[in-house]
């Protein structure tokens, strides 16, 4: 029985709180050692990380537990989860301690904890945050007779490297068919997603991406596309991967949390840049992205308080600087880039650096704190949908629409169905 | 002759009743065990799956209110559902005939007597080993535009590269050739089975009789066979309308939902979109669906089936 | 068979076997990759070292979910085919009243959609108390129509004349099935057991959903461990795992196959 | 011992056809019963009906006095050879001898003793660790009657139980059975298409055709004095010879040339008459009674000769004589005939009108 | 009409126990050529190997002067019963029969009328729709029959094709098979345990035994002459009579109460003396060569009796009179013998050595 082992493991006295994630691979070890470092820090609480498999798999379970005593203390859900969460009821926010506390939040970086603040509440703690960034192959530029160290920062510039980079073997660029990568597209020029502010000021009621901003990247896409020098790749993150580091392509849209990886298996030189806008629009920013660190409701007010130290303490710069480094996400406390551990990194990979400034650089806006949407993943499918069909030759203006009337749909129910809860 | 049934032994319609009760009673314990579980765990999910079908639902899956037949009209009207319905008969299609097909060659290929044989039914059968997951990524490298064998060999045989898994057109095709791959493993141990349990002298006589081997396959091994065949074309009938494993690592339902086969849809809807009102809908329908086809398999399949 | 006859088998043998194994061995090639070689596409590794391997036991504790794995998997198959083969012992040789009924109803389990299933029967489980333990991975797969059709099959042909020959000897029904039935059918048992404890072999979900501890977790679990999505997957060390983790099932496929050819029995004899 | 009683037993496999149409027999307990008949006529249906391996269609069924319609066959304490041997092909011999004798509370002993020792009888020693499908035919049916001897069940039914051995195990079969029989006082239903074994084995026998039973009795007294034309040409090999013919004024008239006394019974009429060929013996004198007729085909046993003969246009006779006789074909032969071996047949029923021993005047 | 010939055919099925001990024999084209034997023999393995359905281990098998040892069975022009028949289940009886007719280039039309020919001539008209399943053990045969007659291939191998029939159906199917096998010249090689079918069926017939031939000839050659013991023993029912005996000066010694003549013949030494049972015949007079012995089984057969007697202490012989015989348990009877129907084997090698017609002095 889940409850009896948790009962066991805090036999010692010590509080237990577990920790439901999502973080496979490398990152999973990260984790650990964040634990790991938070429990012999102190001897009052011992954070155990519990693998949940996809954030999809991990909420879904979080769902039935909640509200029961196999619910865990803190979880991890991705930031199309928020509004999920929010609306749920079975989270307490953070702010209720920050409150209490008086914690000074402003330690931590506004780009990033605005997506997780509603009405000037903040929900939850970010944890792995990352934006979108350009990559591209040092090398093809060189061969096609571009400046390697600049990346193209419009959409002009854009297309002619890429009509530049594309021959028999190369295409010039790609974009994962991934709904997140248009959201900052849009967002970058300023353009909201949905209406009421985002979704931020109100339950989200019609799709607004279908605007100017929305077209122009699906344009660029479908423009690009007919042209030759836009690839698809579909929907893996490995597979777009694989086309970079194969030389099938030679720019494309990459999370910033990929990128080490990426320098470190490219047989090539890889270059980062900030995402490119259309021409004669003024770079707005991006949009975080990745997860955050929910507090159940229904627990031990003393499991909640023994988790709100644990955010405390990975919010720590050191703690920040560690795991900017070893998991290449961002850190919530910007003061972690002044550390020299930081600095030195940056040194050998200055890509990360470029990622932190675009980050920095973010001008606050409903646009750039991202939409709240009670059926965002559906959303994000309607998305993809409508960029497959570019390729198919849809138009970009119909193929937009199309997706808009879809998500207006589902919209309409969600917030029907809510109405009569 | 009806009228000397009449001239019963008066005790008998007791005794009859006794035993028969008893030899039911015999049969019902036989497989109670498993009914207990199918109850638990499957009728029981499956009552609430209709019964949430008929409700609105919050994201949590809890009824909201009584909705009727609407989520029912809603998909039976909803393009996507449509689109859905018709992947999924194609990828039944396209999967159960050739995997049938191809597994039973090859169990007919690996039934000679041959030295070594044995070693390539492991070979034919291993692919049953592998779970879907870890062959769908197999498969997703194997079809990657870029990196993946497929271009290669196409292009080595001068063709264009493909975008296998990326084009709505052959994306359906690519993935149920990789469930046919996941899938003969299985097909082809059974039916090899199948084909070891005829009686030789059946064989035998069909050699003296002269008639081609051809003949011989038609007359016999298929007729023999037929149990095993019609089984296995019931279950992978069965498995291809569940498929999904391998839809959401190498496709996710797309490209334009040309995948989207209506497990991967349920899925979606309740795992991902929350809609668990129209997720059970569909999983109603599924079964129903495959209910019905299997019915009806049962019902013209079993009588061609000739069983010792 | 003629000599050219049977060349023509082998090389037919030879190139289907390849077309199948093909798959398995370009996994086993990605299993040595080290780093980008996989995403740039190349067949065989530069070199072939056991770091990914290593890296596999390090990263999540492949030893123990193996344990695991091998443990929750036997169980399901000898409850699977206990549950299995009685049933359709009673399908086949018993007479009761709503048989025929019964059977379409075990079979139409098959038809539903485990996706629709698994909510429910986490909170059944969750109940139970049974989360976090043995009971709770294994019990929920005793029984399952397509091992009880299976058997029914085979069930089916057996003589009846077997059957009447024992009921002449006075054997009971039960003893028939233990002495008779069950030795016939090795053949579909080891099948059947082979598919089994693949099956239970490869569940992610369901162990996933149910368990939260290390200790009870199955391979397929750590797989998922090892792949990552936002960041590259170091896919040599999944390939690693993924062998790892089919290692054993192949060579139970391998050794299985030998039983199976020598576990031919036929029908009755006159 | 154990009697069995049938009463109006009745078994149809499809709606209308009846296989089996009314059987009534008691069988006495300790008796050797022998079934014979055509094929197809019923008999292995019979056995299988006593064993319970076949719904009783109509009728009632009685084993030692009970009512055993709705017995089960576990329950009815018999065994039988399968006419199909029916062994359990995983198995050795020596498994498939002692399956089924645990339930006879037996220790290990016992039941390894038994089984060696009918193995033993039946020559089945040196192939006891074998499985069935390396034996010989007949090696497989010894199989089938050695499982059946050793539970020494009260009742044993056995289905042509011999019909693969060849005559000389048959005959040592034959009189270890009905020793084994006798000692046991096992209640045996036999079938046979073996004359001699039902002549030589049978307490009694009934001859079952179509599914109807002609007659039942000791075999001597269904040998010599069948029911009907059917008993009189079933039993005997080779058959009785058969003509219609008819007598007037005491004289018998058979459509061929022939030399018969006048006979003493006040009889006339049409009659199916018999003759056993044993019974045409070759004419030595001449003031016998005889009948002559050209020989067309003439088969040399060895300890016998078969003589065929065209009696009319249509019909052949069969005599048969002791020892060797290469009579050439197309001679003229004359066969010597006793009135008193003549068997006179109701013309129309078919029925035996039992005018034996008819007086020569 | 084909040929057949077999050179030191040899067979094991395991390592080291050899089925057949290495078999040469010529089979003529046309001949009707019978194989008798003990159960186990080999005679089932024999035919299985000149069908190509089991590996030739050793040796060469010429068909129609053609070596043939790596020939598929489908191009050895023959057809086979099976002695389990190896009906196809799933098939109808007339689609049993019709089963690969197609090959032959018939019509489709000769086909259905071989077929209903074949039935006919079997008997199995009515089941013409019915699965194997649902016959009588002996319509089952009967199937199997018709498969293998319908081909009308020029060598036709029938393994025991008539042990389920009755007696009168046995007969009338004997005279069938032969006037088929004759009016198509079909090579027939033919197994059978029943000595009346080998006997009158058979141009030659071979004894094997223990895998070894013991004599080859004609029917009534062997059954007269029998080259040794075994074969004497095996052929015949009741077998012949055989014991242990010696010759001094001209006195034919005998362990029991005889009155035998002097025998001419120059001989001396121990043999082993044989008599047939039907050679035994009641002594009528006085001074005829006679044996004493007191009866202890009496089985009257309807057509003959067997008397058993016991000659000495531990031996039984039984003598066959024709008609029936109530002779009463342990009655003294004395029975006549020529001394010409005593048969001689070597004492140690049990081989004839041909001393028949022994004259009396
Ligand atoms: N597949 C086999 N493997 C091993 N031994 C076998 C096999 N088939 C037959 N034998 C053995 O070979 C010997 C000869 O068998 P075969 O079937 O030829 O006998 P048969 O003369 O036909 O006897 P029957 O009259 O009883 O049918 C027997 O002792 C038998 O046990
Ligand atoms: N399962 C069945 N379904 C339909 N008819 C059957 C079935 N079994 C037997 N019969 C028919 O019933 C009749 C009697 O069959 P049965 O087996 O009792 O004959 P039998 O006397 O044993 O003959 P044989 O001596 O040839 O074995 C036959 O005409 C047969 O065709
Ligand atoms: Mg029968
Ligand atoms: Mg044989």
């Amino acid at each position: 029985n889940d409850s009896a082992t948790t009962e066991e493991a805090s036999g010692d006295g010590k509080t237990e709180v577990i920790f439901w994630h999502s973080m496979s691979g490398e990152l999973e070890r990260v984790v650990q050692e964040v634990a790991d470092g938070f429990n012999a820090e102190q001897d009052e609480i011992t954070v155990t990380p519990v693998f949940q498999g996809t954030y999809e798999e991990a909420i879904t379970k979080f769902n039935t537990v909640a509200g029961t005593e196999d619910a865990p203390a803190i979880m991890q859900t991705f930031e199309v989860g928020t509004k999920y969460m929010i609306d749920s009821g079975k989270i307490q926010p953070v702010q209720k301690f920050i409150d209490d506390e008086g914690y000074d939040m402003n330690q931590w970086e506004k780009n990033i904890t605005n997506y997780y603040a509603v009405d000037d509440t903040q929900y939850s703690m970010p944890f792995n945050s990352s934006t979108p960034v350009l990559i591209y192959n040092k090398d093809a530029f060189k061969e096609a007779g571009l400046d390697p160290e600049k990346a193209p920062e419009t959409y002009s510039e854009l297309k002619e490297a890429a009509k530049k980079l594309t021959n028999d073997d190369q295409v010039g660029f790609s974009i994962l068919n991934y709904g997140w990568f248009i959201e900052e597209l849009i967002a970058v020029q300023g353009g909201l997603f949905v209406d009421n502010d985002n979704g931020r000021t109100g339950n989200a009621e019609k799709a607004v991406f279908n605007g100017e901003e929305g077209l122009k990247v699906f344009e660029l896409i479908s423009e690009m596309h007919k042209e030759g020098t836009f690839y698809n790749t579909g929907q893996n993150w490995d597979d777009i991967r694989a086309a970079f580091q194969s030389g099938k392509i030679a720019m494309y849209l990459d999370s910033s949390a990929g990128i080490r990886a990426t320098v470190d298996n490219a047989p090539f030189e890889v270059g980062a840049g900030y995402l490119p806008v259309p021409d004669g629009v003024d770079r707005q920013g991006v949009i975080i992205g990745g997860a955050s660190l929910w507090m159940a409701k229904d627990i031990d007010e003393e499991k909640q308080r023994a988790a709100w130290e644990f955010m405390k303490y990975v919010t720590t710069p050191e703690v920040q600087a560690q795991w900017h480094l070893k998991s290449g996400y961002f850190s919530i406390n910007p003061a972690a880039y002044d550390l020299p551990l930081v600095q030195e990194e940056w040194e050998k990979y200055p890509q990360l650096k470029v990622t932190v400034d675009q980050l920095k650089n973010t001008i606050p806006s409903e646009a750039t704190q991202g939409a709240l949407i009670s059926v965002f993943p559906e959303a994000r499918q309607k998305v993809v949908s409508a960029m497959e069909s570019l390729y198919q030759g849809v138009e970009p203006k119909e193929a937009l629409e199309r997706a808009a009337a879809e998500i207006d749909q589902s919209l309409e129910a969600a917030n029907r169905k809510n109405g009569s809860q | 002759m009806p009228s000397l049934n009449m001239n019963v032994d008066p005790k008998r319609p007791s005794l009859r009743k006794n035993r028969f009760s008893l030899a039911s009673l015999e049969g019902w314990l036989y497989v109670l065990p498993s009914f207990i579980l199918f109850i638990i765990f499957l009728f029981y999910p499956m009552v609430r799956t209709v019964y949430l079908s008929f409700f609105y639902t919050d994201t949590q899956g809890k009824p909201l209110s009584f909705a009727g037949w609407e989520n029912f009209t809603t998909l039976l009207s909803s393009t996507s559902f449509l689109t859905s319905a018709k992947a999924t008969f194609l990828f039944v299609l396209y999967t159960v005939p050739v995997g049938v097909i191809l597994a039973l060659a090859l169990a007919l290929l690996a039934n000679q007597k041959l030295k070594g044989i044995g070693f390539f039914r492991t070979i034919f059968s291993s692919t049953m080993g592998m779970s879907v997951a870890a062959s769908s990524v197999i498969w997703m490298f194997i079809y990657n535009p870029s990196i993946g064998i497929a271009n290669k060999i196409l292009n080595f045989f001068g063709f264009a590269d493909m975008h296998f898994l990326l084009d709505p057109n052959t994306a359906l095709l690519s993935v149920a050739i990789a469930t046919i791959w996941m899938n003969t493993g299985f097909t082809f141990l059974i039916l090899l089975g199948g084909l070891q349990n005829i009686d030789s002298q059946l064989y035998e006589s069909a050699r003296i009789a002269g008639v081609s081997s051809s003949y011989s396959f038609r007359k016999i091994t298929l007729p023999m066979l037929s149990p095993t065949l019609f089984f296995v074309l019931t279950v992978t009938m069965i498995n291809s309308f569940q498929s999904f494993g391998q839809i959401d690592i190498l496709t996710k339902g797309g490209p334009i939902d040309s995948t989207n086969v209506i497990v991967y849809s349920i899925y979606k809807d309740a795992f991902i979109n929350y809609n668990i009102g129209s997720a059970s809908a569909q999983a109603v329908l599924l079964f129903l669906c495959v209910f019905i086809l299997t019915v009806i398999q049962f019902k013209l399949g079993e009588r061609k089936v000739h069983y010792q | 068979m003629t000599i050219g006859k049977k060349i023509l088998l082998y090389l037919v043998l030879i190139l289907s076997g390849f077309i199948m194994f093909f798959p398995i061995v370009y996994a086993f090639m990605i299993s040595f990759m080290q780093g980008g070689e996989v995403l740039q596409g190349k067949l065989i590794p530069e070199n072939f070292t056991l770091t990914n391997y290593l890296h596999a036991f390090e990263k999540v504790p492949l030893l123990r979910y193996l344990i695991n794995s091998l443990v929750v998997s036997t169980v399901i198959m000898l409850g699977q085919l206990l549950l299995c083969s009685l049933a359709a012992f009673a399908f086949v040789f018993t007479k009761f009243k709503g048989k025929n009924l019964l059977f379409m109803l075990f079979i139409s389990t098959m038809m539903i959609p485990w996706e629709a299933t698994m909510v429910p029967n986490f909170q059944t489980i969750q109940s139970l108390g049974w989360l976090n333990s043995f009971p709770g991975l294994t019990i929920p797969f005793f029984a399952m129509a397509f091992g009880t059709f299976l058997l029914r099959q085979q069930f089916k042909t057996i003589p009846i004349e077997l059957y009447e020959a024992s009921q002449v000897s006075g054997v009971s029904r039960f003893k028939f099935f233990l002495t008779v039935v069950l030795p016939i059918s090795k053949t579909s048992l080891i099948t059947l057991g082979i598919y089994c404890f693949l099956t239970a072999w490869n569940m992610y979900l369901w162990p996933l959903l149910v368990t939260n501890d290390e200790k009870v977790r199955t391979v397929q679990i750590g797989l998922k461990q090892m792949q990552t999505q936002e960041i590259a997957s170091e896919w040599g060390v999944v390939m690693a795992g993924v062998m790892l983790v089919i290692l054993p099932t192949l060579l139970l496929i391998f050794v299985g196959q030998k039983r199976l050819q020598e576990g031919l029995t036929r029908g009755a004899i006159k | 011992m154990r009697a069995l009683e049938l009463k109006q037993m009745r078994k149809s496999y499809q709606a209308d056809i009846e296989v089996l149409k009314g059987i009534d027999i008691v069988i006495e307990p300790g008796e050797f019963f022998v079934l014979v008949g055509p094929s197809g006529c019923g008999k292995s249906t019979l056995l299988r009906m006593i064993a319970g391996l076949e719904e009783i269609s109509s009728g009632e069924l009685y084993i030692g006095g009970a009512y055993a319609n709705k017995l089960k066959p576990s329950k009815r304490e018999l065994s039988m050879v399968f006419q199909n041997y029916a062994l359990f092909p995983h198995m050795t011999v020596e498994q498939n001898i002692a399956f089924g004798l645990h339930v006879k509370k037996l220790t290990k002993v016992e039941q390894s003793q038994r089984c060696q020792e009918a193995a033993e009888t039946l020559g089945l020693t040196p192939y006891l660790k074998r499985k069935p499908r390396e034996l010989s035919g007949g090696q497989r049916q010894r199989v089938a009657l050695a499982r059946a001897i050793v539970t020494q069940d009260p009742i044993c039914l056995m289905d042509e139980p011999l019909s693969n051995l060849d005559a000389k195990l048959r005959t040592k079969m034959r009189s270890e059975i009905r020793q084994l029989q006798r000692k046991l006082g096992i209640t045996m239903i036999y079938v046979t298409h073996d004359q001699t074994e039902a002549m030589t084995m049978a307490d009694r026998m009934m001859i079952l055709n179509q599914g109807e039973v002609q007659q039942v009795g000791k075999p001597l007294d269904i040998y010599n004095h069948p029911a009907n034309t059917f008993v009189a040409s079933f039993i005997g090999a080779p058959p009785m010879n058969m003509v219609n013919g008819y007598i007037q004024n005491g004289n018998v008239h058979l459509p061929c040339e022939t030399r018969l006394p006048q006979i003493h019974q006040n009889l006339a009429g049409e009659f199916t008459i018999g003759i056993r060929p044993e019974h045409l013996v070759r004419a030595t004198n001449t003031d016998e009674a005889t009948l002559q007729a050209t020989v067309t085909n003439v088969e040399m046993l060895g300890t016998e000769t078969l003589i065929n003969f065209q009696l009319t246009d249509k019909l052949q006779w069969t005599a048969r004589w002791q020892g060797q006789h290469a009579i050439p074909l197309g001679e003229k032969v004359s066969f010597a005939i006793k009135i008193e071996d003549l068997v006179f047949f109701d013309d129309q029923t078919k029925q035996n009108t039992f005018l034996e021993g008819v007086e020569v005047i």
